[in-house]
């Protein structure tokens, strides 16, 4: 029961990725997309966390540390890139 | 429009070659060759509890001098092709808000902290020194982004950098004097699978190569972002 | 069941990503595109159960070589100001 | 064991709820600036609810899900606002129905008065969005 819950929730996760990735496709300027791959990000980390969850690996977690403190940076950079102030 | 369809194309026959290939595979079930040596053996020979660190770390040690090698070739190119002499591309930057000025001066120190945990536990998690070296150069870029006067020491990345090399190849050479051969780990004695000091000369290694990776990647950026004659456009409504 | 199945959608979102770093007439949405890949091709990665790769990837791949590429633009940029 | 699996399990299901709706507000509101709102703020609060849950389910991780929670609450609002940012200096469109914009006003006085009114002139946009 509680597992089925968590995979329930993976897959909603998995759903909310395609449909951001969906603006991601479709944005027409470029900040759309940077917003769209933001919050692409986001949800990859709580499916990192939820891969971990369901593989019984606690170690994965630190991938998602890294990823998260990477992606912020990655997409800072490319906001100052866009305002020209890089 | 018929260069997007010819793309579209190619790759459609591209997935047709893998498919093919897709559908004859089958999952070995067991281990190959020096895989299988690798999975039986690695944690008594070395000490590590992760096995990927103990590979690159020791058995292909030799390779992962290379690899820094290269990074070193490719850091130096880099910053002697960059660098300009005359004063002559002005640039204007805008003044970053307060928000992102303050995030920056909380968070550097952490994740300082978070790149000096990945190489120091590089043989017991997933991560090592390469990883854990562009967590510190991502601490760099931070400080350059949240305030674009920042001046690096470079004096100091070089030194750090040179004097971690060095220490390295003399591990290594240590390892031909009290072990095995070059870069062999067991010269310190190899403790118990799943402590911090464990697995002989890896963590110190790794250690190593996070400094000099995260110092080199730094070095690179900092290269980058240094344009002499920089002007600060003041910033509209942060002032208050 | 759901590694499947996860591993079926995070591959043709890549793919679909792949597709549009090359086709984009735009230097910015094909580095980001190229960023999503590698983002996506770390998620699989883990399912195949090698965070050290995954690790690698997120944070090489993914993230430094994109804050590189932009650095990049930045410079090209400012050359063709200051020849203006 | 199975109690605490269920309930770590409903508010992990309850954050990807959130974070479905993040992702539907990305596609679907009309201008960057409430997609930027919409994107940042759910899925915030979705993943923070979502690493609660497997918190909940296995305790052995807590200090590592608060080590990742308290990053996603320090780099999340940080990178939405620069973004924000970037595209008011970049001089994106905003939607039509906007009604106030505080850093356009700031930059026009330039901090000389300070911004009294702004409660007048949205309750006059709000009367106003009441006729049309």
């Amino acid at each position: 029961m509680g597992n089925m819950l968590f995979l329930a929730s993976a897959l909603i996760a998995l759903v909310a990725l395609g449909v951001s990735a969906i603006r991601f496709f479709r944005g027409p300027d470029t900040l759309d997309r940077v917003v769209a791959f933001d919050v692409i990000t986001i949800i990859s980390i709580s499916l990192i966390a939820i891969i971990g969850f369901i593989m019984q690996r606690s170690v994965l977690i630190d991938v998602a540390l890294v990823y998260a403190l990477l992606s912020f940076l990655g997409v800072i950079i490319i906001a100052k890139y866009v305002e020209r102030g890089l | 429009m018929i260069r997007t369809f010819g793309i579209i194309l190619t790759l459609i026959g591209v997935a047709f070659l893998f498919f093919s290939l897709f559908l004859e595979y089958e999952t070995p079930l067991e281990l190959s060759g020096s895989a299988s040596y690798y999975a039986a053996s690695t944690a008594e020979d070395t000490g590590s509890a992760n096995l990927v660190s103990a590979i690159v770390v020791t058995y292909r040690g030799l390779d992962t001098l290379g690899e820094v090698t290269i990074l070193f070739l490719t850091s130096s190119i880099m910053s002697y092709m960059l660098k300009t002499k005359k004063a002559r591309n002005q640039r204007t930057f805008r003044e970053s808000s307060e928000l992102l000025r303050t995030a920056s001066a909380l968070l550097v120190p952490f994740i300082i902290l978070l790149g000096v945990f990945i190489f120091v536990h590089g043989h017991l998690s997933p991560g090592g020194g390469f990883q854990g070296g562009a967590v510190l150069a991502s601490a760099l870029v931070l400080l350059l982004v949240a305030d674009p006067l920042y001046t690096v020491q470079s004096r100091i990345l070089s030194v750090i950098e040179s004097s971690s090399g060095f220490l390295y190849v003399l591990l290594g050479l240590s390892g031909l004097l009290f072990g095995a051969g070059f870069l062999d780990s067991r010269v310190l004695p190899t403790g118990r699978v799943g402590e911090l000091f464990s697995a002989g000369l890896i963590p110190l290694i790794y250690i190593l190569i996070g400094l000099k990776v995260g110092t080199e990647l730094s070095n690179l950026l900092s290269v980058f972002h240094s344009v002499q004659g920089q002007d600060l456009m003041e910033d509209e409504g942060g002032a208050r | 069941m759901i590694e499947s199945i996860l591993f079926i959608v995070l591959a043709l979102l890549a793919l679909a990503s792949a597709v549009v770093a090359v086709i984009s007439k735009n230097l910015v949405t094909s580095i980001i595109s190229a960023g999503l890949v590698s983002l996506l091709a770390s998620l699989l990665y883990l399912l195949m159960s090698a965070p050290d790769v995954a690790m690698t990837e997120a944070a090489i791949g993914s993230s430094l070589a994109t804050i590189i590429f932009f650095y990049v633009l930045n410079r090209i940029r400012a050359k063709e100001d200051s020849r203006d | 064991m199975e109690i605490t699996m269920i309930a770590g399990g409903v508010v992990s299901l309850s954050g990807s709820l959130f974070l479905l709706l993040g992702a539907l507000g990305v596609v679907r509101m009309p201008d960057l600036f409430n997609r930027i709102q919409a994107g940042t703020k759910a899925t915030t609060l979705g993943t923070m609810l979502f690493l609660a849950g497997i918190a909940i389910a296995e305790p052995s991780w807590i200090p590592k899900l608060l080590l990742l929670i308290l990053f996603i609450i320090f780099t999340n609002p940080v990178s939405s606002h620069v973004l924000a940012r970037s595209a008011h200096h970049t001089g994106i469109r905003m939607s039509d129905k906007t009604v106030v914009d505080h850093l356009a006003k700031t930059t026009e006085q330039r901090g000389s008065e300070s911004l009294q009114g702004d409660e007048q002139e949205i309750a006059a946009a709000k009367s106003k969005g009441g006729e049309r």
